[in-house]
């Protein structure tokens, strides 16, 4: 039609213009990060505690914050990856504390501790592939599908252990140097979860594999249009999720050289919450590993922080929550700012 | 034996059924203490069943508890959750005929004839003396605790209390949940002692922290003298190797075989006649307020003879 | 013969249920024919699609794609056969950008390990200069309801297919973006590509496809070349009776009252639009008009006080309107019809009878609001007769009907208040020309009892052959206003697009 | 309207059909009620276990069955009817336990039972509605809000308590009547149980208030689009979760004459698995009162039964995790069969 002429005067001025555009867009970019409002909350809270007590900016008590969260960030990168593909998974728990128990009898049996880990997250895995298997053959919720196998994967812990922890002190050094050994000045546990938050969220943002778990949890239906295999998508973050729980068992078990069968209990809401305050949603699609992990620090920080500053215990949970609150209050309008 | 058996009162009657009801049913408190149950159930030729809820959760402890008495039991040894919502409960069973005994917690208003229990007071104050006795009376010392659960409460407080009436010296540091987590335990105690170089002492009411609070310890290379009460086999490990100085140990075999003597004699109760007025009043003749179960003092030298796992094989946990 | 057909369906049959979607059909494609299918809402063609593209399997029946018979088992293995689909219903991923959107199919397929997120936006960018102004790295969440349209065909049209399917993509676009989406059909054919057409517009069906095949109540009828027969006739066989007028009669002289119903003075909206005024007459239709993203939805939407920060004055038969939020513009007899009939426009899960009465609760209840199921059964009923809805019972859930049917369930909804000006946003979206008259029909059958009537549409003809008066917008302001012999599609196209106001006055 | 002469034209006809269709949808309804499904579950479960233990069909045992979960069960309403508008509420247990603390503490502080337990139940509401503030003013998910809540409330319980339970022994017999007593021979909480549901149930099935609720959870937008004010029912549906938890733990205390910090740990899985066994939906628009309440049951028969049978704790878990799993796929087939 008459148009086309025109359009093609449009055009010219914009093209000029587009590369400082661009320029442009990646500053505002880096300034829209949904991470950056974590970013501030978290500086704020590193100087108020800077000041608040001599002892928090040592390296000593940052070392000892890290090692806290190392773990349990590796479970919530499992927890984050699934959540983006739309599902949940409340027996992170549970299945962590099934891998120390797994690998825990299996040593104690005569099976060398590698070859038991590496069974015992093979079999969290296998857990996770059931998982899927009920989701996506089946059909149903994984938030159901994922409680009835927390209440299962405890009871095993507790079958398999009769309810006593089981003592490991006898694993060999080398083993127990994964939890408890450092490479310099630097823990082997922070390491081994700097690898995977730095893996995963390599994968996530620029692997093609991983894009269609963003595809997939955004509109499951759209994506099955355009052939991908939405139900192996989830599956397969369903047994990624169970297979790093199996992982952090393992290194919570060469750290406390124990195998405890109740380990975790609660620990799937603290997981949740973590993603979820860096910016996953539970209805799919969203979600970074950054700003998972940024979730995991905050929550930790103020923990240590009521501890360290010697916060009365009765008050502990309620200066707690209310930080937790305001955090995800104050993320929440700067990101609204910033768009 | 069946012939002696017919001779003692000490004897059941065949099929007489005594149960011992509890709430988590998978923690491994319990098994000792059904043990000690069991083994006093076998020497009088009683049937046993072990019985409760897995969850932390009241009313499933009380639907649990009234199941019990639907098979109309000749007693059951109770560790109510909490006292007073059992109190009618308790009642009820005893009105009904079935003897109840409580261990471990109490339900102090309510029927029931006796009460079997370790002495956190006396727990407590051993631990106290002992951290004084090590580190001296003018030192620094934290604990850790699990607020709302009664007894480790107890264990906590009473040694706070007693620290400061005996030893005004001694200065309480820091004072965190850690709620059995390991993991909570290990970023309390390594907070606790960023904040406090000179810390000298911990104490722990129970064996999950204790484990947390070790590995921060060592981590720190700290020299904190560290206390704890309950076991598991890794801190059984670490008394061994000198990482935890000592650990209280309830005795749990005797709680339960106290538990269930006591609980025998009030379901036969006709085989006492005391100088009181239960005859007129119609309660129990056979009334014991209080047993104490004592503790056992766990150090290097007798580590061994405390691994549950050792003790229970070839036992029938059930 | 067969040598040239690309895709040959005979005997295929689906059922949902009780409901037999298709019965016996057949169908063939020709290598580079535009092919279109035309047929009443609900007579199974988007379900013939979704079958031909692997997502739904048929009960019975053989498709032979090149000559060889298939088994089209998922949309994955529809790709590698080279079958492309623009979906009736848009299936778009919000919280990912629009490049990655049309790349989709490409990523999912592709063996490189890493994305190349340039090269996507530069190639998705390249895709979309031709189709409209769309900035490839938006999120898809915010772009309008037509722009995603957009995207959609984008998608599609970066398939290395030979089969093009293509269900009702000009439904929400507008006159410009429709004839540049058959520049570029045409342009494919040219390569030897296959493109099934769907529309309910047989102007388009006339003047740009070859073939056209009828369906009825899940039921093959017929197949045509387009230059053997004519619009009456295909229409006869899709409703199997005649529609003598498309467009009821318009407001006579004698009608025109002069009195205003509804004046809005300046109303400004930050970002979306700006100063615009206008009256509203009672016994009018007025129409509005405007190209894709001209803010015609967001003026309307603000003077329902919908969305955004609104001033300006609107005043309804005489009296100014004070009012904060939508729930208070219903109360004063405003109501509003989405052009997002999945997104805001209806309750997917939940049954007819309930989405009717969504917005007027009180009257299918007591006065002390206990619900009266007979009463809300009634209601859905009467309406659901009145504009010719297809389904099984009014209580079975909306998602199970056509798209064409879902539309009719959120019109019913609207007609189900008593309003005093109904503000309708493309309302006969993916409607049949038969219940599109029909709706019609009732339109001017309201404006003849006294309510107000706008009605924005992108359909030119339509807007022309229903409304006494038409506003054109561009770029969130009037650009003109058209009536009687003036409007033309011409004039329109003219005020929704020209550059600048200077050229307005060279007219 | 005009319409209506024309639709008179075809409604004639269709009226005559219409009577008969009625009769035939209402069976028609029956089998296909969501419910149907685990009616059947429900009552082969009672039949094997009336084979397996003589105890379990007696009046004593279904007694302490329904006395478990009618408490539980009225929370389960008010966690239905806020899934059902899009939400979700993990503070249920805590805020339950502060009501009783709440109660317990104004009560022996010399305020009568009645206004303690009524001023009780405001304060829980007033922490629902705060919430309701964060999720539709501030904009918050639900899942962080209340998460933050739960920890708050239960902090909360601590310092009221100092950790301790009150002992509430004085509460006067015609207060503790809610919880302890019986008319004829059904328990007093067995009937304000039967009440809270039946008029929940109606109330959801047939108010033009609650079917509200409804149309914001199956698509807030276009229950916007219809004039409802969504915020408004969001923020009603979560002020009614908390206050229904409210009279939960005020029955809860006249029932055990005592108030418990550390009430309800762990309950909000238990109460939401109940609410999705039932049918609703976590993506809101969808469930049902009679639905959640038969999935309580399940729940509670499932336990009840595993302590019944003697069978062994460690072994317990497994067991209820496996039924859990098993009783929602064979609902789920009936159901699509039925489709
Ligand atoms: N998922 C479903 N469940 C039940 N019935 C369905 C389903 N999908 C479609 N139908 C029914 O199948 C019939 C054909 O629907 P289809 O979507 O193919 O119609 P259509 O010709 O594309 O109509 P429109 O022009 O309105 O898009 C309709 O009666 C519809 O109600
Ligand atoms: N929520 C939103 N956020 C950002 N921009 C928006 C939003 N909604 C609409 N817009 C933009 O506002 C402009 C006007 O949109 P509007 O929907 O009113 O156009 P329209 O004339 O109705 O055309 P259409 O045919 O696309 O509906 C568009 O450019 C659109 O992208
Ligand atoms: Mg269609
Ligand atoms: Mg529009």
């Amino acid at each position: 039609m008459t148009q086309e002429p025109k359009a093609a005067v449009f055009d010219d001025p914009d093209r000029q213009s587009q590369s400082t555009n661009r320029a442009l867009n990646r500053v505002k970019k880096l300034f829209r990060m949904r991470e950056t409002g974590l970013v501030l909350i978290i500086l704020a809270l590193f100087i108020a505690m800077s000041f608040a007590s001599p002892y928090f900016l040592t390296w000593v008590n940052m070392r000892a914050m890290a090692m806290a969260f190392a773990v349990e960030g590796i479970v919530v990168v499992g927890m984050t990856i699934l959540l983006i593909s739309g599902g949940i998974d409340l027996s992170v728990g549970s299945v962590t504390a099934l891998a120390m128990v797994i690998a825990g009898l299996l040593f104690l049996s005569g099976v060398d501790p590698w070859t038991a880990s590496a069974l015992a997250i093979l079999a969290c895995a296998a857990i996770g592939a059931i998982m899927g298997f009920f989701v996506t053959v089946v059909g149903l919720h994984h938030f159901i599908v994922s409680l009835a196998v927390m209440v299962i994967a405890r009871g095993a812990c507790l079958l398999g252990t009769g309810g006593r922890p089981l003592g490991l002190y006898t694993l060999p050094p080398e083993f127990k140097f994964i939890g408890q050994g450092s490479i310099g000045v630097i823990p082997v546990v922070i390491i081994i979860f700097l690898v995977v938050v730095a893996a995963s969220d390599f994968m996530l943002r620029r692997t093609t594999i991983f894009r269609k778990v963003f595809y997939t949890g955004s509109n499951e239906k759209a994506a099955a249009y355009s052939g991908i295999r939405t139900k192996h998508v989830v599956f397969f973050t369903t047994t990624l999720c169970s297979a790093l729980c199996g992982v952090a068992g393992i290194i919570y078990m060469a750290r406390f050289g124990s195998a405890q069968p109740t380990f975790g209990i609660g620990m799937e809401l603290n997981v949740i919450a973590a993603a979820v305050i860096g910016g996953a949603s539970l209805s799919g699609g969203t979600g970074t590993i950054l700003g998972a992990i940024l979730g995991v620090i905050l929550l930790s920080v103020v923990s240590s922080s009521l501890a360290l500053l010697d916060v009365s215990v009765y008050w502990q949970d309620i200066i707690r929550g209310s930080i937790l609150l305001s955090a995800v209050t104050i993320d929440h309008y700067l990101n609204k700012r910033r768009r | 034996p069946s012939a002696a058996s017919a001779q003692s009162k000490f004897q059941c009657e065949p099929g007489e059924t005594y149960i011992m009801n509890v709430m988590v049913s998978a923690h491994p408190y319990w098994v000792p203490v059904y043990q000690g149950f069991k083994q006093a159930a076998e020497a009088m030729g009683c049937e046993t069943v072990f019985s409760g809820t897995p969850d932390y959760d009241i009313t499933k402890q009380i639907a649990s508890f009234e199941q019990d008495l639907v098979k109309q039991p000749a007693g059951i040894l109770l560790h109510p959750m909490q006292s007073d919502p059992f109190i009618e409960p308790i009642d009820r069973a005893i009105d009904g005929g079935v003897e109840v005994v409580t261990f471990a917690a109490d339900s102090p208003n309510s029927k029931r004839t006796a009460y079997i229990t370790s002495d956190n007071l006396a727990e407590a104050k051993f631990a106290a003396e002992e951290i004084v006795k090590q580190i001296g009376d003018s030192a620094e010392y934290a604990v850790l605790e699990n607020p709302g659960q009664s007894n480790h409460d107890l264990r906590v407080t009473a040694l706070l209390s007693y620290m400061e009436e005996h030893y005004p010296n001694m200065k309480l540091v820091g004072r965190q949940a850690s709620n059995q987590d390991s993991n909570a335990a290990y970023r309390a105690t390594a907070s606790m002692l960023q904040a406090n170089p000179n810390l000298g002492a911990l104490w722990i009411p129970e064996a999950g922290s204790a484990e947390g609070a070790v590995a921060a310890v060592l981590e720190a290379k700290a020299d904190v003298l560290i206390m704890h009460a309950d076991v598991t086999p890794t801190t059984l490990e670490h008394i061994k190797a000198g990482n935890i100085h000592m650990a209280l140990n309830p005795n749990q075999g005797m709680q339960g075989f106290m538990g269930f003597v006591s609980l025998f004699m009030a379901a036969h109760s006709d085989m006492f006649d005391p100088f009181n007025d239960y005859k007129v009043s119609g309660f129990n003749p056979v009334q014991i307020p209080y047993v104490d179960n004592g503790f056992s003092v766990i150090t290097k030298d007798n580590a061994d003879s405390f691994d549950l796992n050792a003790y229970m094989e070839g036992r029938d946990p059930s | 013969m067969s040598k040239d057909l690309i895709l040959e369906i005979s005997n295929l049959s689906k059922a949902f249920g009780p409901i037999q979607a298709l019965r016996d059909v057949r169908f063939d494609l020709r290598k580079g024919e535009i092919h279109a299918i035309a047929g009443e809402n609900g007579a199974g063609k988007s379900t013939l699609m979704n079958i031909i593209d692997g997502i739904l399997r048929p009960d019975s029946g053989e498709i032979r794609f090149d000559g060889k018979p298939v088994e089209i088992a998922s949309p994955a293995i529809a790709q590698r056969l080279g079958i492309g689909f623009v979906h009736q219903e848009i299936a778009l991923c919000p919280d990912i950008s629009v490049a990655e959107n049309i790349f989709m199919a490409t990523t999912n397929i592709s063996r490189a390990p890493l994305m190349n997120y340039a090269r996507l936006a530069q190639k998705a960018g390249d895709v979309l200069a031709r189709l409209g102004d769309i900035d490839p790295t938006a999120l898809v969440q915010s772009l309008s309801i037509s722009q995603q349209q957009l995207v959609e065909i984008a998608k599609a049209l970066t398939l290395d297919c030979r089969v093009l399917i293509l269900d009702e993509p000009t439904a929400a676009l507008t006159e410009k973006e429709a004839q540049i989406l058959f520049d570029i059909m045409r342009k494919l054919v040219k390569q030897g590509i296959s493109i099934i057409y769907i529309s309910h517009r047989m102007v388009e069906i006339f003047d740009h496809c070859d073939r056209v095949s009828v369906f009825r109540d899940g039921q093959y009828i017929a197949t045509h070349n387009v230059a053997e027969t004519t619009p009456t006739e295909i229409v006869h066989a899709m409703v199997g009776r005649v529609i003598d007028k498309l467009y009821p009669e318009k407001q006579g002289e004698d009608e025109k009252t002069g009195r205003v119903i509804l004046s809005v003075r300046n109303l400004t909206e930050q970002r979306r639009f700006s100063d615009v005024s206008f009256d509203l007459k009672q016994g009018e239709i007025l129409g509005i008009g405007g190209l894709i993203g001209a803010g015609r939805s967001e003026i309307v939407k603000g003077i329902c006080k919908l969305e955004g920060q609104v001033t300006g004055e609107v005043v309804l038969n005489g009296r100014s309107l004070a009012t904060s939020d939508y729930q208070q513009s219903i109360q004063e007899g405003l109501v509003y019809l989405s052009e997002d009939r999945k997104g805001d426009g209806l309750f997917l899960e939940m049954s007819i009878a309930e989405n009717i009465s969504a917005l007027s609760l009180r009257q299918v209840s007591s006065p002390i609001g206990i619900l009266n199921d007979g009463l809300e059964t009634g209601l859905a009923e009467r309406l659901g007769a009145m504009l010719n809805l297809k389904c099984g019972h009014v209580g079975e859930p909306v998602s199970n009907l056509s798209g064409g049917n879902q539309q009719k369930v959120a019109i019913a909804k609207l007609l189900s208040v008593n309003p005093k000006v109904i503000f309708l946003d493309e309302p006969t979206r993916g409607v049949d020309v038969g219940a599109k008259s029909e709706i019609h029909r009732i339109l001017r059958d309201l404006v003849r009892k006294g309510v107000g009537i706008v009605m924005i549409s992108s359909e030119l003809p339509e807007l022309i052959g229903v409304c006494d008066r038409v506003l054109v917008v561009r770029e969130g302001r009037i650009s003109g206003e058209l009536a009687g012999q003036d409007m033309t599609e011409e004039n329109i196209m003219y005020l929704a697009s020209v550059l600048d106001r200077q050229l307005e006055a060279v007219e």
